[in-house]
């Protein structure tokens, strides 16, 4: 087959083999401006150690952009630009296209450079699917796109996004004397979507830094790949989701092993669940009840019974239903009554 | 090493075109070894682009080429390529250039040199293809340099001077090039095309400098900013702009000097302005319409002149002031609106006024015409309509401060 | 002083180029004469749509145009409809003046295409000449579709290189020449791709004299 | 011209919003309610609150219209009659997200004005905390342990109308109790609550701070640059990357200490701190990794430093660590200064188990948020039985 794409060579990164191997640098520091337990923030942290020391990060505006560079300070050790709230995959594009050129040009010195831009679920899933989803068919243009998801519009308030959970207390969902649920819409499937609407992407996965190494190595994986590549993270907000900081740590486990947040990669085409989601689908372990989640946020204080039923029900049907459990939304049944052929 | 000879000698050579304001905007780019472009279709400034991508698969252009999918997209991404030290090009039209707002915003605010054109086209709605100033006029106070052209030759010099400005460190300020719709962006003209060594003598290199994003040069670039800072930072885009002026004179000066082309005073060019009694003003193309008519009046008798604004930003309002004091009246025509400004006209005729507020010399009436919405022609009748407008102002006789011109009513 | 108008009509996208190189190679000749000249398509046309009937314009003058940023031609002298049927269903003769002249490309005779020209008694003449065959591009009859796939762009802004020069539109530009004298042959002769087209169309195309009157 | 009031309440962002909007909206409607005007605002910069970071609610209240316009339309007043600090640990001082420096908590305070402030500690405790100041001041104690919610769930544990009552008592040309108690019924319909406030007015004394008395540190400060002095382009300097340290005893180096944020250093945001039993320790990386604020220098012999100018105290490494009480929180009033644990341990290892034993006794009774469906009732009655007390 010719080839008709040139991909400039990334950086080599193996895998961290534990924790213990780690890099002790830090390229994202203290003294940003988030809240206590910021997850988010924790990832920025892992995401830039993951990636070294040569990297431009791009960030789109949201907790991440208001919250770690306040004017005149900033937390950031490596080079960072802000970019607009749904620019995430065109800064992604354009810093990857002008490292190129120049690096063909000679005008700066050819070597490689990760570029990496995040955004959160508002400038990400909402305003920024678009761009998003054009650079990812850029396959000549290395870069990876986070996505951090606290799950909400966190830095303006807490309002919904198109990636807040079903039924949860949001500024612009608070449940009310007559309607106790404001936000009925289910949580998009981001991840799945970038997966399945990109085939020249070659990297594709879920992490929840509560699995840091998980999370880094990634990371690593989305950056060395070649071409665009996309991750979304799962970050507990201890601010919109009402629970006490120092739950951070344990509220991402408690997505991953209520079922909520199932962690998968897609490489190369080739799907496969990770770490707990893939103990969990094999068996080896059981999924905690996601009442054992849900109790523990504010957000969702106003459930009743019912709802919390409703919700274990979508769940297991995300599990139980659906062609690849927690990935891809098309139904099993559809195998097991397959349209008649003349 | 005859061959060499001959190809050095072809090289060194100015070559004649027949080519379109687009495609005159599309040679200079390769002229300026553009490095990131992004199109995205729109008319009538599209037609850029894909005289582009054509250099670009004919290999007599060396950059990325990126169709975006969308406006925004477009004008962001070469936002941040521009700010990794990359040269840029862009562009878009009407509701396009509405539909980039924000990029079009932070880009002036990034100080990021970005040269885009903008094929004038009026908004929506109605969707209408034609001319109209409104769309490039939007960003006239958020730091841009804003120009406008009346030939493709003119394109073709302006945006190599537009680069040698927006890319001064002392500027780095985006700049728009305003190309009318239909008129100049689809019409051919014969251009003639400078040689790349003397493009290379006038344009240096692209140096982002002290701003380049790069892990050599670790900055953080437009934190969020408070009511402690954000004066301070205005304060010193003003102070850029305020440059302008200075540097884009020495742009013009080289540019005569190594193209042997002069434009006069850069800001505004006058025709026929002399002997004149009263003067017409307006930008673009409809310069033609209003040379015509003037050539006209003159047999007549009627010693009208003509001051065609080329920068609208910067303003040269101390020259054109100046200058304007000479006339016994001044008739402005915009090919856009301003509704609900003072004396409801359009917008250079309200910065004329502007200008002439603070001015030291004589102030004669200015009064506002608005014509050619939605690319309707402005005819040589509608030119002698103005003229006869202005002469009653300036003989001191009552006019409504502002006239639509060839409106049917 | 002299100053003439050529308005060509052409059918949109799939013929959208010969119009384009009609125009084009006209008003370049002209400027080379010295004289001025201006071609252009009519903005209001594009983006064109495949098939439907779409301007373009030239005019030469002795004098600078004062009509350059005028959108359409108001009294065309000459002209051409590139697709045979267009002689048919509207107005394309309106605004011209006594004396004109008429080309279609069309394997009819002046007299039968005699029929459907309105305004008929304003012409001196019609041409026809079969453009297509002489071309050597027979399929343009039956497969117009196809032909559509290789013209890119509507606004002839793609469109650059050697290959696509005068070649289905060299036998009409060969009748403007030889009808009309808007140029001489021998200046518009080296810009032609199709140069067999073009000599043969000089002995081959048919022209109908009529006595025009003025309206 | 009447009298301006200006009462201003320093709280912890998110964790204490409404409580901080309750006390000021009720001080304005309170005022009303004997004829005055007022207004209740935020501090406009502290939006986005982040949990934990101080903010600031402000009511600014007129004898007459005309006198409260001379007090509007800004972000913050002058000065102020009133300063409430609804967490005892913010007397250490205020550094908002959004500003440079750390204010003293009783910065705003005009002369003999009160700070009131909600605590278990005494007067003592407060003034090791609270930064000298030149002229006299008051300070009045609200007695009870300090309230923390979260963004939904509303801990009505009566630590509002406490305050409103203790106010009208310090300042009673604002409001008196009467019409505090009149807004609250109207508010809440809950006479208990009133019955509260008549309460904390009985109880609330103050005590005058002299200028010598307090924390005699000087809190840093930042100086805002002019316009040509800044870099263009809405650019600063990255951080530089970090060193290796230096064991106080051997003088050997190693390990890894990053660069920190030298404007903004968050350790106001603190309630709480980690002290760690480097005894115990098994280098499991967990803290380190786990921090979100990156607070925690590597040491040469690969030990776990929580950097105290970094740490926002959120708890998280004490919730990751897996050995029993080798990371343990402390109420942050048992500290003086912000110095390293580890350089301490190194120097005197007996003296610094001694320490520690002692200070892990504080641990916090703050929490600090929603833990769990019904938390709130069970913790209301005893923090009501802890305000009662004298």
């Amino acid at each position: 087959m010719a080839t008709y794409i040139q991909v400039d060579p990334t950086q080599k990164l193996e895998p961290f083999k534990s924790v213990k191997k780690l890099p002790l640098e830090e390229y994202f520091t203290s003294g940003h401006r988030t809240c206590q337990g910021c997850e988010s923030a924790l990832v920025m942290k892992m995401m830039v150690k993951a990636a070294g020391p040569r990297s431009i990060i791009l960030g789109s505006t949201g907790c991440m952009y208001v919250a770690n560079t306040t004017y005149y300070s900033t937390s950031w050790v490596v080079p960072w630009m802000h970019t607009q709230l749904g620019s995430s995959g065109s800064a992604a594009l354009g810093t990857s296209a002008a490292l190129k050129v120049l690096m063909r040009k000679g005008k700066i010195k050819n070597e490689p450079i990760n570029v990496i831009a995040f955004c959160g679920d508002g400038g990400g899933a909402d305003m920024g699917v678009g761009a998003i989803s054009a650079t990812l068919t850029h396959a000549e243009y290395n870069s990876l796109i986070l996505m951090y998801d606290n799950e909400s519009y966190a830095n303006t308030d807490i309002q919904l996004s198109g990636s807040t959970p079903w039924g949860a207390n949001t500024t612009f969902s608070s449940p009310g004397k007559v309607k106790r649920i404001m936000h009925r819409r289910w949580k998009k499937n981001m991840a799945g979507m970038m997966a399945a609407g990109h085939p020249e992407c070659k990297y594709v996965a879920t992490i929840c830094m509560s699995y840091g190494l998980h999370g880094m190595n990634a990371i690593r994986k989305a950056l060395a790949i070649g071409g665009p590549t996309f991750i979304h993270s799962l970050d507990p907000c201890p601010k919109g989701w009402d629970y006490d900081p120092y739950l951070s740590h344990e509220m991402g486990e408690l997505a991953v092993n209520s079922g909520v947040w199932p962690l998968y990669e897609v490489e190369n085409q080739v799907l496969r669940l990770t770490g707990r989601t893939e103990q969990i689908a094999a068996g080896k372990i059981r999924r905690v009840p996601v009442r054992d989640y849900l109790l523990k946020q504010g957000r969702f204080a106003h459930f009743t019974n019912d709802d919390i039923d409703y919700f274990q029900d979508k769940v297991d049907e995300m599990w139980d239903k659906w062609l690849i459990p927690g990935v891809i939304p098309f139904r099993k049944d559809v195998e097991a009554d397959p349209p008649a052929l003349n | 090493m005859a061959t060499a000879t001959l190809v050095e000698e072809q090289r060194a050579t100015d070559k004649t075109a027949l080519i379109t304001g687009s495609e005159a905007i599309a040679v200079a780019c390769k002229l300026a070894d553009v490095d990131v472009i992004t199109a995205y279709p729109i008319r009538p400034y599209d037609t850029v682009m894909q005289y582009i991508c054509k250099l670009v698969a004919n290999g007599e252009m060396d950059c990325e080429y990126i169709v975006a999918e969308g406006e925004h997209s477009q004008f962001e991404i070469v936002k941040h390529a521009c700010a990794c030290g990359a040269r840029v090009f862009c562009g878009s039209s009407g509701v396009g250039w509405m539909y980039a707002m924000e990029a079009l915003t932070v880009t002036p605010a990034l100080r990021i040199p970005m040269v885009a054109m903008v094929g004038n086209r009026a908004l929506d709605d109605p969707g209408a293809f034609g001319v109209e100033h409104n769309d490039a006029l939007t960003v006239r106070d958020l730091g841009w340099q804003l120009v406008w052209v009346d030939s493709a030759q003119e394109a073709l010099d302006t945006a190599l001077i537009a680069y040698r400005v927006s890319e001064d460190r002392r500027i780095f300020l985006p700049c728009a090039i305003s190309c009318d719709g239909a008129f100049l962006t689809h019409s051919q003209a014969l251009v003639k095309i400078p040689s790349q060594e003397k493009v290379n003598q006038f344009l240096p290199r692209y140096n982002r400098a002290d701003l380049q994003l790069h892990p050599d040069n670790p900055i953080t670039v437009a934190p969020q900013g408070n009511e402690d800072w954000v004066m301070e930072i205005r304060r010193q885009n003003y102070a850029a702009m305020e440059r302008v002026s200075l540097v884009l004179k020495e742009a013009y000066a080289d540019f005569d000097r190594i193209f042997g082309r002069s434009y006069g005073n850069p800001f505004f060019e006058e025709y026929e302005t002399e002997d004149a009694d009263i003067v017409l003003m307006g930008m673009g193309t409809l310069s033609t319409p209003v040379r015509v008519g003037i050539r006209k009046m003159r047999t007549e008798g009627k010693k009208v002149g003509f001051v065609r604004m080329r920068w609208f930003r910067p303003f040269a309002a101390a020259d054109l002031a100046e200058s304007l004091g000479r006339f016994k009246a001044v008739g402005v025509i915009d090919r856009d609106y301003s509704f609900g400004s003072p004396y409801m006209s359009g917008v250079l005729t309200t910065e004329v006024r502007s200008a002439m507020y603070s001015a030291p010399g004589p102030k004669p009436p200015v009064l506002g015409f608005i014509a050619g919405l939605g690319g309707r022609e402005v005819t040589v009748p509608d030119v002698e309509k103005v003229a006869g407008a202005v002469y009653q102002a300036a003989e001191g006789k009552s006019q409504p401060l502002t006239q639509w011109i060839g409106l049917r009513e | 002083m002299s100053y003439t108008e050529l308005t060509v009509w052409t059918r949109g996208i799939i013929m959208d180029k010969e119009g384009r190189d009609i125009v084009n190679s006209v008003s370049a000749a002209a400027r080379q004469e010295g004289k001025h000249a201006q071609a252009m398509e009519n903005y209001v046309d594009n983006p064109d749509r495949t098939n439907a009937p779409t301007r373009k314009y030239c005019r030469v003058s002795d004098s600078v145009l004062e009509n350059e940023l005028t959108y359409e031609n108001e009294r065309p002298n000459i002209v051409v409809l590139v697709e045979g049927t267009m002689v048919k269903g509207w107005d394309y003769m309106r605004g011209m003046p006594a004396g004109g002249t008429l080309i279609i490309n069309t394997h009819y005779s002046p007299d039968y295409m005699l029929r459907f020209v309105p305004g008929l008694e304003r012409l001196a003449q019609l041409v026809c000449v079969d453009a297509a065959k002489l071309a050597d591009h027979k399929w343009l009859y039956y497969r117009l579709g196809e032909l559509g796939l290789d013209r890119l762009s509507t606004e002839g802004a793609a469109e650059r290189s050697k290959l696509l020069a005068p070649d289905i539109a060299a036998p009409l530009i060969a009748a403007v020449v030889k009808t009309t004298g808007i140029v001489q042959r021998k200046t518009i002769e080296p810009m032609i791709a199709n140069q067999h087209a073009f000599h043969a169309a000089f002995e081959e195309m048919r022209i109908t004299q009529l006595n025009p009157v003025a309206v | 011209m009447g009298r301006l009031y200006a009462i201003e309440v320093i709280y912890r962002g998110i964790f204490q919003k409404t409580l901080a909007t309750r006390i000021t909206r009720s001080i304005v409607l309170a005022a009303h309610e004997e004829g005055k005007q007022g207004i209740s605002f935020g501090r406009y910069g502290d939006s986005p609150e982040r949990n934990g970071i101080p903010a600031k609610g402000f009511a600014i209240v007129g004898d007459d219209q005309k006198t409260l316009e001379e007090g509007m339309a800004k972000y913050e007043p002058k000065d102020v009659d009133v300063t409430i600090a609804v967490d005892d640990t913010l007397c250490k001082g205020v550094e908002s997200w959004a500003w440079y420096g750390l204010q003293p908590v009783n910065k705003l305070l005009k002369p003999g004005g009160t700070l009131l402030v909600t605590s278990r500690q005494q007067p003592e405790a407060i003034l090791q905390m609270a930064h000298r100041k030149e002229t006299p001041y008051d300070l009045a104690i609200v007695k009870g342990t300090v309230s923390f919610s979260g963004l939904w769930v509303y801990k009505d544990d009566h630590t509002d109308v406490r305050i409103l009552g203790a106010i009208a008592k310090i300042l009673p040309g604002l409001f008196s109790l009467k019409s505090v108690q009149k807004i609250i019924v109207d508010q809440w319909n809950d006479p208990v609550k009133a019955e509260s406030a008549a309460r904390a007015y009985e109880r609330i004394s103050s005590v005058t701070v002299q200028p010598g008395q307090g924390n005699p540190e000087v809190p840093y400060k930042f100086n805002l640059p002019k316009w040509h002095e800044m870099g263009e382009g809405i650019a600063i300097p990255s951080i530089p990357a970090g060193t290796t340290m230096e064991d106080p005893a051997t003088h050997a180096t190693g390990g890894f200490r990053p660069d920190r944020n030298p404007t903004f250093k968050k350790y106001t945001t603190r309630t709480m701190r980690p002290v760690v039993n480097f005894d115990t320790c098994i280098k499991c990386t967990l803290c380190w990794l786990q921090c979100p604020d990156s607070c925690f220098d590597v040491t040469p012999e690969g030990l776990y430093d929580a950097n105290m100018q970094a740490c926002c105290g959120c708890g998280v490494c004490e919730a990751v660590c897996p050995v029993k009480e080798c990371v343990t929180m402390v109420n942050e009033t048992e500290f003086e200064d912000n110095a390293s644990q580890w350089e301490a341990w190194r120097k005197d290892k007996a003296g610094y188990e001694a320490w520690l034993a002692d200070k892990i006794k504080s641990r916090p009774e703050r929490s600090h948020g929603f833990r769990y469906r019904g938390q709130y009732e069970e913790q209301i009655p005893e923090m009501l039985q802890v305000a009662r007390e004298k």
